[in-house]
């Protein structure tokens, strides 16, 4: 029997992420290491890691990293690639992060077309600070900051940062994709291929959403939470590919 | 034939590839690890077809998959 | 008067619910009480412990450099803390999880195999309150109707749930006896 | 009036809606995080607004703009957190907006820690912000002071219309203690800001202007030689400290906030062993209680210790500062999260006899 | 060498160029703004980038990134400016990244006026955020020293793996001077970087890991100490200070800055009339010159003066620390754009005679 | 003969705004000026007017006025309508202010759909601060920044605030016109006697932008500028209603 | 009938109205105001056709028109 | 000798570029010059000024209490600093649009109608040099030298405008003397 499935060559071999059971960021993690690995980009690659649980990543990929502060990544990332266009650069964000406080860095990288890879978890909350509200947070659902569930009225609707950018000239690979089951995560191992494809041909910006799960806060088993993205959170965050320019 | 193997030390319990197996062939069994979870198990080896979706569904890659 | 336990073990044992409750009972017995938690960054799979202090007096420090009463509810606990303890102090060991034995003469061992008993109760949720029956049973702290009164007042609609609670505290009061 | 058992956060937190407070905005950091996520409920029951800012940006200049209509308003983070507003307070200070900043603090710089520290006295007491200007500065000890503190804190604002910034740390936020809550403050009982609230038209119809904008040298200079009037009016009426076992005191241990606590612990011990030691605890930390320390007997003091949860040391060079000389002062420092303990305490003053 | 005619805000730009500046990051604001558009035609020129941010917090942050890949970097901006960018002060402090930091400063707090001050002192050199550490704040005069500060900042930067912020203000950075402008680096000969920029995998292939995240507080107290140690050999080494006429001074004025150059006229203009009047001008900020201080005769000195434009006074403070109540020290001050005139300095001196 | 066009009831009597010579901006306060005297919402009304030349109107209108830090408007005009639903709350806001140091402001009053009218002067600059570069300066205009013009591969295009904000959900109204000439402006008047309406109304949140012109950076005389508006600048930004939610 | 008044002090002289007008009969004229400007004017009141062009392109509200 | 000038007027009169001028003269001639510019927050509309100084010694406040002399260039700028001008100083007057007289009999006036001689030479625009010319004619700080040299310098390319330039710097010079 030949391996058909084995860890990437570069993660740690001694111990898992420092994620909870279940938690999206460590498919994530996965499905951009495997990207790196099948590009052979390990030795170039910059890593700008977020603060939320994105940061626990840090010492198990071993690439060199970055940790940027509380919603800086896309104006860090920005000026690496820029002082160093040999560097293969990625910025990995939660929705806290990326959608919140970074907005603005977010979308400037993005209409600048910056020539970076972007991540972006989207696991409807705030899960490092103990699960508040994000921009991103259902509609109905509850927060620790929104203990009735986040209403319309109060909060506005789940912010849909794909298709923000999709609106802008520059990015060139805008797709929104979900970590909940194998098939999707088939699928989103795709479109993170292909962002980083674009990047290795020195073609742009790509922007890769990955709706996540985060048991802890949700306050759900990772089987629940699987449901849960499949019956609601897909409903306001369609998947898709928003933008590809070739 | 194929087969998995699960690395103790990497599994949290999380039961994503429980869910996910098509054959039904993998649980949460009694050995504990050191981090004080129940470690997947799979339950019948000769059923495994080899389709990986444990192993990718698996958040902390603690599956690897022979065929 | 003035006595601290430190409360430690993995995060789903119910660590943090043991000290509050220890605190609330006291409060409402009239006494001072401090309890100050400590956590990882990471929100589970980590370790939680908690510190908790009843006084007479205004308490100083929440957060003790030597013991009076360490509560360890899992192995990496009781390696972590049990050297804390003063001279003249007490462990009390969840022995339903930790095997090692206190090795310090000056230091008295309480061994209660928590997590039985509670199965044994029938309800493995409640091994934390057999501890905080050893507690009360031990520290001189708090008396055996405080603990009673908060048990009662934490259910609070769950009364079915009284009896089995009851039971378990005082499974834990014996223990130590 | 009955006692609680009670979270520093929730305390500080509740304390704010009793002294009045209706407005809160804020963003998630730890290890302050129960002030936002209890308001984000209490709010509305008394008929106030919580918003969750984007950023601690959005969330200080939230509060600059509701504030600024006279609505008793606050806002808390951590040291992050406060870097980001700086900006903020200094548009508080600026445009004399009366409101309540809560700096639950932890280790630093940068990301640093989540645990408790004392490493941002500094940046409280000497510069929130460029410019120049203070805020009123006030460290409790414990969850007690917490909410009494923040309590008050809202009637200081009001008074000088400034920020008035609470310094308190980690320890004081997450743990529990048992607490008296202030009571209820009755609006209509507030003292009334229709003189300066922005958003008030004046009797004969004209129109008021919020601006921190001078574009005049002179009018600028005006303004913070007034600001530096009250500065001095603070130095002169609302210095602050507590004394303990002072008078016959050799030797003087100084600290504030949680070490302060920690730090009568050790001189109780201390006593208890018969040597003559003493403290002072700074209460307000701007204006700076330097009377506690112009006021001692030099003659007498063999030797003076300052304890805090900060290196390099802060507090220590104001205490310098106040001491001028007359005595050496020994640092007895932590930081980072590193708690200071009482044996630390007790263990440098033995040493130094 | 040449002398040039040039505004001291190009002079910056240009000094920064010949130091191995190759990145820039910034955001408008005035009184700075040609420092960022010097660069933006100057920088590409020399194999260098220029980013205009879409903030300050961007922009500084930009820094951060690239200065952490080793490449020479430096941001600038104005008070309000520098609150946006403290967060990532702090980064670049708890990162140990080396940078340069231009502070043009205007009068505060928040937007004040665009015209010149002294208001940032406490920001700069007490708390350019919260978190307990300090940069390397260095204060030029005039235009050539603002060239040569900058340029020599970068060095200071590399040796220590710090920020250094160059404490200007609008009065240098607008106004033109005549200047001998520092040569041109070679890259090459600048120190090798390749032991600490995190870009670079270590030679074992294992990766290296840039975090200012320290979750035990013991990490964290271990990095406090390294800087607290750090500090300490600031201060012993790297004091820097100008003493003028101070030998047979019975009068000593002090000042800093722009201040200093009109401080020094005064002190032309005293010695004159015949008045026995020296100045002492702080060169470093931080470390802050004490021992200039510490050397007078106090026995000589009748009394002191000290001249900002700052009101409150924050430089004051400091010296004040050093001089720890040897000697009385008289304020001059000015502030929010109002300019510190010779004839105040002189005024103020014949009044205290 | 009768009066049929007279300056607006409670702007300055004495003095002109402190605007150059065909500066937008005058035309931009005069309108919103004329939509709160038409609704009667003098005595009620809250602006919050900006770091930029925006600023330099707060003597002129004689409103109520807060003046916002560089880029905040949006969250403080937020928080100031939540606690005092009974005012009336404008954000005034340049480009730089809005669409670069702002834009997690902006983006996120917008989502949460706040109740307030936001007028947006898109002057293609920085004007206040001598014509740096912003996110909305055209590609190839020169800029004391970007001394050879803005470029798409250095730059990226000019941000299209209106279009991105119409993605969002809660907005009600979001409209983008000019102030070159009279039929502009006169379109202008009407959108933004929509927006004021909507908030009169307490339907919601509205964002009018105004294509504006900047003679002194711009290095135009205000003619050439309405030119160059209409051959250039309407290109990039083209005039509309991108939503209008009824 | 219709004419216009422009408020010399209101008046920066920017030329939008004279390059509005449909009758072309405004033009910057020899006046100067206490800032320095050159004021606009109208040469031919008997062709204004009261158009208000002229008053809703003026950035400073300098005109008055009267029909 | 240290020489200060003060140069205000409305902000299209070329006010900045004689500060300039002055500075780079004085660099050019080996000398100390400080050139200090003021604005209003208005990019437009407002008045400008700047502050010169020429020295043979190293400057010390680029913004004097006290002027040695005053371009006044229009009237709200004679309003507005002409008593900044030191007992023994002098003022340069821009009379084709300054009306006012000084009175101080201590201070040196000189009536300069720069813009009615720059018309009369067909070029509005070098007004300032006729300023520039009266300057040098009266403060000894430049020689006349120096300040053709700097003239020839800025025009750079523009040498068909030399002449033009030189005829109105020789206006001015003549004007003071
Ligand atoms: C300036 C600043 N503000 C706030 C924080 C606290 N903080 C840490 S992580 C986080 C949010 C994390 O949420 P998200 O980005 O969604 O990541 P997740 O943990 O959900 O993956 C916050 C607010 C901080 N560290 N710095
Ligand atoms: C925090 C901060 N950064 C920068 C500035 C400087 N500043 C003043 S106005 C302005 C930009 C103005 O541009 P815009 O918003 O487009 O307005 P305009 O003047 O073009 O109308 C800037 C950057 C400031 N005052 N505060
Ligand atoms: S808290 Fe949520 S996001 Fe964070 S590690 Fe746990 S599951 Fe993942
Ligand atoms: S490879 Fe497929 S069949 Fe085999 S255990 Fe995994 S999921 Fe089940
Ligand atoms: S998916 Fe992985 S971590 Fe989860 S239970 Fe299965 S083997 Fe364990
Ligand atoms: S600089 Fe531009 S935007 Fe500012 S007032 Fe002048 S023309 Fe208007
Ligand atoms: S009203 Fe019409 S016709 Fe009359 S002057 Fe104005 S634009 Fe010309
Ligand atoms: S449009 Fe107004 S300001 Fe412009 S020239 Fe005409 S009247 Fe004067
Ligand atoms: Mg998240
Ligand atoms: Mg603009």
């Amino acid at each position: 029997m030949e391996k058909i499935y084995e860890r990437v060559s570069f993660t740690s071999k001694t111990s898992p992420t420092g994620y909870c059971p279940g938690c999206g960021h460590g498919t994530a993690h996965k499905l951009f290491a495997r990207a790196l690995e099948h590009f052979n980009l390990r030795d170039k690659t910059v890593l700008v890691y977020p603060v939320g649980c994105g940061g626990l990543a840090m010492p198990w990929i071993n690439v060199n990293v970055i940790g940027a502060a509380h919603g800086r990544a896309g104006a860090i990332a920005t000026a690496i690639k820029r002082a160093n266009p040999e560097n293969f650069v990625i910025s990995y964000q939660g929705d806290g992060d990326l959608a919140a406080i970074g907005t603005a860095e977010t979308i400037h990288a993005a209409n600048r077309g910056e020539s970076i890879t972007v991540i972006f978890i989207n696991n409807a909350n705030f899960g490092m600070t103990g699960g508040q509200m994000a921009p991103t947070t259902m509609l109905g659902q509850t927060a620790t900051t929104a203990q009735s569930g986040r209403s319309l009225e109060e909060h506005g609707a789940p912010l849909r940062m794909a298709e923000m950018i999709a609106t802008l000239d520059a990015p060139k690979y805008v797709a929104r994709f979900a970590l909940h089951d194998a098939k999707n995560i088939l699928k989103a191992q795709q479109g993170i291929m292909k962002a980083v494809e674009l990047q290795v041909k020195g073609e742009g910006y790509s922007f890769v959403e990955l709706i996540s799960m985060c048991p802890t806060n949700w306050k759900k088993s990772p089987a629940e939470c699987a449901n849960y993205i499949d019956e609601t959170v897909l409903k306001a965050f369609p998947l898709g590919v928003f933008k590809d320019v070739k | 034939m194929a087969k998995i193997e699960i690395d103790k030390e990497f599994c949290k319990s999380c039961g994503l590839c429980v869910k996910e197996c098509p054959k039904q062939i993998i649980q949460i069994g009694r050995t504990v690890n050191s981090k004080g979870y129940n470690v997947a198990e799979q339950t019948d080896e000769s059923q495994c077809i080899g389709c990986k979706l444990c192993a990718i569904v698996c958040p902390d890659m603690a599956i690897t998959v022979y065929k | 008067m003035e006595k601290s336990v430190l409360i430690a073990g993995f995060g789903g044992q119910g660590v943090m619910s043991i000290g509050k409750m220890l605190g609330y009972a006291a409060s409402d017995a009239g006494k001072y009480a401090s309890f100050y938690p400590s956590y990882g960054a990471e929100q589970r799979g980590g370790t939680a412990n908690c510190t908790v202090i009843i006084s007479d007096e205004e308490i100083g420090s929440p957060a003790v450099s030597k013991l009076d009463m360490l509560i360890a509810m899992n192995q990496p606990s009781f390696d972590k803390f049990a050297k804390k303890v003063k001279k003249g102090g007490s462990i009390i060991v969840n022995s339903s999880l930790v095997t090692s034995k206190v090795e310090d003469s000056d230091i008295a061992a309480f061994y209660v195999p928590a997590n039985d008993i509670a199965n044994d109760l029938g309800s493995p949720k409640v091994a934390n309150i057999v501890i905080l029956g050893a507690y009360i049973g031990l520290s001189g702290a708090l008396s055996e109707e405080d603990g009673k009164a908060i048990i009662k007042k934490m259910l609070g609609s769950k009364a079915d749930l009284l009896d089995m609670n009851y039971q378990a505290f005082d499974k834990g009061l014996q223990a130590v006896k | 009036m009955s006692k609680e058992f009670i979270k520093g956060n929730e305390a500080i937190a509740e304390a704010a809606v009793r002294a009045g407070c209706r407005f809160f905005a804020g963003y998630p950091i730890t290890p302050q995080n129960e002030v936002p996520e209890y308001l984000s409920a209490r709010l509305p029951e008394v008929g106030g607004h919580f918003i969750q800012g984007e950023s601690e940006i959005a969330s200080v200049f939230m509060v600059f703009g509701v504030a600024a209509t006279g609505i008793r308003s606050m806002t808390s983070s951590s040291g992050p957190g406060f870097a980001l507003k700086s900006e903020g307070i200094s548009f508080l200070a600026g445009g004399q907006i009366p409101a309540v900043l809560v700096n639950v603090s932890r280790g630093g710089p940068a990301i640093g820690t989540i645990e408790p520290a004392q490493q941002d006295y500094f940046s409280a007491v000497h510069a929130p912000a460029p410019g120049g200007f203070r805020c009123f500065v006030i460290a409790p000890q414990n969850v007690q002071e917490a909410a009494d503190f923040v309590y008050e804190a809202f009637d200081i604002a009001d008074k000088y219309r400034t920020p008035v910034y609470v310094l308190a740390d980690g320890m004081i936020g997450n743990m529990m203690e048992v607490v008296e809550l202030p009571k209820m403050r009755d609006l209509a009982e507030l003292p009334s800001n229709d003189s300066w609230r922005f958003n008030k038209y004046n009797d004969d119809g004209s129109a008021r202007i919020l601006s921190t904008y001078m574009p005049m040298g002179e009018l600028m200079q005006k303004k913070n030689k007034e600001m530096a009037a009250m500065y001095e009016a603070w130095e002169k009426n609302e210095q602050r400290w507590e004394e303990y076992m002072v008078d016959d005191a050799e030797y003087i241990v100084t600290a504030y906030g949680s070490s302060a606590r920690i730090a009568k612990s050790a001189v109780k011990e201390l006593r208890a062993e018969g040597v003559k030691v003493g403290l002072i605890r700074a209460i307000t930390l701007f204006p700076f209680p330097k009377d506690a320390f112009a006021k001692l007997d030099y003659a007498k003091v063999k030797k003076m210790f300052c304890a805090e949860m900060s290196i390099p040391g802060q507090y220590i060079y104001d205490v310098q500062n106040a001491v001028l000389g007359q005595s050496q002062i020994i640092p007895i420092q932590t930081s980072g999260g590193v708690i200071l303990e009482t044996d630390m305490v007790v263990a440098a003053v033995k040493e130094n006899l």
